[in-house]
Parts: structure tokens; C-alpha cells; sequence
């Protein structure tokens, strides 16, 4: 995956990939490079098979687009909350049901800070990163359509 | 002025193409759209209903009503999906 | 720790010692045990050190009623908010500055319960559980009092 | 009736015992905190500003003014800081 190379203690971590990622080790690692921080949120998002015949997620994104919307996102997370640190970590391309599409993780020193700016971040990322999901399922492949209350879940920020 | 357009999930399959570069004097992401219309039964099918797309111009996410001066890149691409 | 054997799918399991636990294991064994969840979200609380002179924090508990006061909460968590799971880990005795002191796992089908179910356990937990907490500073043993937006965040709920 | 007593926190540290079992006649937890008060100047300490402290009756969270008819044991302890 792609690394911004990090920019220490308070910075955004970004990484946009098609490899799968540890979703375990990562919240272990991002918890312990908080010095300060009394409350972690991490969030995972799993790739769901509600009707039991998908075979595949895969998705699209607008690369040369993808990794500054999100540190842009981020940066403003870190600003508005006063984040410690916060991660953000989405994968590329296809994936099988139950993996791992993306996480965020944040830390602040209380934790309604934490809770906001991870939801935050994951509005934001839902309707505002140029991510696009097509299901690979047995009657077809469709585009997940944007959900309304995602695009209404913006307007408490 | 020359534009590279993209296009992105089912905007680009309806297009049948990722990108393409297109000369135009267009003044708006608008009056850009209606000259791809015309392009191809593929593009009008793509832009059949503009409510439903996005649009970035240089990788920023814009409006329909969006100047294109200056502008090198516009992309079309339904709502995202992200997350 | 102690536990209280797990009830399977959709139920809360709730751990109560003095033991240290691996909060990237528990978030990832966690998420992998939610069938048709789409979203996790893992809490931690770590031991701030904000005036840096604590040497420990030590945390009491009322033994025979922590875990029914937590499984209640975390029961009625999984109730409102349809969770696939959920997971409560409490630490008691004494912990090190940086330390996970407890963490909190849900898992739903979307974001929003998710979010709301965590949130919703860290306030009650913060505020309803029977423990108390004790800082060792190097100017002599302080109880940490109760903030009042902890007990005004319960109203919202 | 036989009340177990149990206090926690710095409750426990101004009584200077975690627990104790009295003899009572006291009807609500009120009554209780009465005559617990009475016991010796730590009591008095711990039981000084009852606005600072919650009861738990036979492990669940009650009111001051608890009825204590049938129950066997009343813990005393500040707010709670668990998470």
C-alpha cells in the first residue's frame, strides 16, 4: 500500500491499497503512538452478504484524487478535535465477503473527541472519497448505490 | 483548450472508456457535458441524467456550474461509495 | 479474567481481572466472530499522565456487581441497536501510565448502531459500573471524581 | 434485621473497613445512614455530605430513600469512574 510516510505525534496516517490489512495490529499499533491520549476509536468497515450469493466486492477509485481528499478529511478531523493522531486505511480492488474494506482509527485525550471525529471521518469518507463499490454476486454485478442517509449523515458537521 | 476527461464506475462502463481527451470550448462543466452527449450513444447514456453524477475538476469535487477556465481535467462519476 | 463464557452469535461478553489484555487481538478476534456485521467499532480507555507525575492508577470494583451491572448494559446495547455482538473488557487493580485500562467492541450491520451502541456503553460504563479510580501521584493519592459531562452525557440516551 | 454493610472507595477509607454487618430496625436506606453516622468520627466523615455518595441495595443501583424491607446487604461508594 501507499504510505504518506507519516508526520508524527498528532499527524494523519493515510494509506489506500489493494493489499489487506491487519486490522488487529494496526489498532495495537496506532493505541500505542498516542502518548497522551486517554481514548482510541477504531472503526472497521466488513464486506457484507446480506442475500448469501455474493461472490465479490470490488472497488473502484480515482487515485490521483483518493489519497489528498482523504488527508484533507483527516487534517480536519486532527484540527477540529484535537486529535492525537488518527489513520485512515482503505482498500482497493476485490475483496471476498466478511474481509476488511477499511478502517479509521482516532484518539484524543477524552473520548467524546475520539467518537466524533472517527464518524466524522467515515461520513465523510462514505460520500466524499471517490471510492466506488460494484457487488460481483450471483445474479449479476450491481453498483451499491449511495444511501440517502449517508448523504443526510454530512449535514451534522 | 484541450480537456482530459475520466470517468469513473458505471459512468465508465456506459462510455465504454477510463479517459479520453477531448478539444472544447466549453465555459462550464455543463456546456461540456452537452458536447459529450452527442459523442456517442454511450456518453448519452452516461449523462442521460446529470442529477445522478459528480464531477471533479482537477481532482476537486465541483458543481455543474463550474468554470472551465484554466481547467486540464474533469471527471464523472456517480455519488461515492466509500468506507 | 474472569468470563462469562460467551453466548454465540449477538451476545455481549463481558470480562472483568486484573490481568492485561491485547486490545489488536481482542478488536480483531472480535471482528472476525460477526457474521453480517458491516461495521466494527472498538473502544479503549488508556491511563493519561496529564501533569506527568502519576506513577500508577489503581481501580476498584464492587466484585459481585460489576459483571451483572455490565451485562445488563451491554444486553440492552445489543437489544436497541440489533448488534451482531458486543464485548466489554474491564481491567481492576493497579495499572501503568499508557496502559489499556478497558475496552469496549460492537458490531452491526451499518455504522450508525454501531457507533451509537459504543458510545452508548462507554457512557454507561463510565458513570453506572461500580468502579472507582485512583491516581498515584508523586504528591500523594488522589480519587478521580466523577466529571459532570460524563454523568450529563446519560441523558441522551 | 441483619444488614451487611459494604462500603468502597474513599467511603471505605474514611469508615476504615470494607464491610460490616449491624443489627437495624431502620426502614429505608435513609434511616440506615442515621444510625450508621453515629458508629465513630469516620462514619461521620464518610456519611458527612450524602449528595456525594450512591447506594447500591443487594447490588443494584437505589435511592436514598430505598425501602429496606427483605434486603441483606446496602454498599455505599462515590460517583462512578469506571471506562
Amino acid at each position: 500500500m501507499a504510505d504518506d510516510g507519516g508526520r508524527g505525534g498528532g499527524a494523519a496516517r493515510v494509506r489506500v491499497g489493494d493489499g489487506a490489512f491487519d486490522l488487529g495490529a494496526e489498532t495495537a499499533d496506532f493505541a500505542a503512538a498516542q502518548p497522551g491520549a486517554g481514548a482510541v476509536v477504531a472503526f472497521a468497515g466488513l464486506v457484507r452478504d446480506e442475500e448469501g450469493d455474493l461472490h465479490a466486492l470490488e472497488i473502484e477509485h480515482f487515485p490521483e484524487m483518493t489519497g489528498k481528499a482523504i488527508a484533507a478529511i483527516a487534517g480536519e478531523a486532527g484540527a477540529r478535535w484535537g486529535l492525537t493522531g488518527c489513520l485512515v486505511i482503505h482498500r482497493v480492488g476485490r475483496l471476498a465477503p466478511g474481509e476488511a474494506i477499511m478502517m479509521v482509527a482516532t484518539a484524543a485525550r477524552h473520548r467524546a473527541a475520539a467518537f466524533a471525529a472517527a464518524e466524522f471521518l467515515m461520513d465523510y469518507l462514505k460520500s466524499r472519497a471517490p471510492f466506488w463499490k460494484k457487488e460481483l454476486r450471483r445474479s449479476g454485478p450491481v453498483w451499491v448505490a449511495a444511501r440517502a442517509e449517508d448523504e443526510a449523515a454530512l449535514a451534522r458537521w | 483548450m484541450r480537456i482530459d476527461v475520466r470517468y469513473f464506475a458505471w459512468v465508465r462502463e456506459r462510455v465504454g472508456a477510463s479517459r479520453e481527451t477531448v478539444e472544447t470550448g466549453a465555459a462550464t462543466v455543463a456546456a461540456l457535458v452537452a458536447e459529450l452527449r452527442g459523442q456517442s450513444e454511450g456518453h448519452a447514456a452516461a449523462f442521460a441524467d446529470v442529477a445522478a453524477l459528480r464531477v471533479a475538476v482537477d481532482q476537486a469535487l465541483a458543481g455543474f456550474d463550474a468554470p472551465l477556465a484554466g481547467a486540464r481535467e474533469v471527471a464523472f462519476f456517480p455519488p461515492m461509495t466509500g468506507g
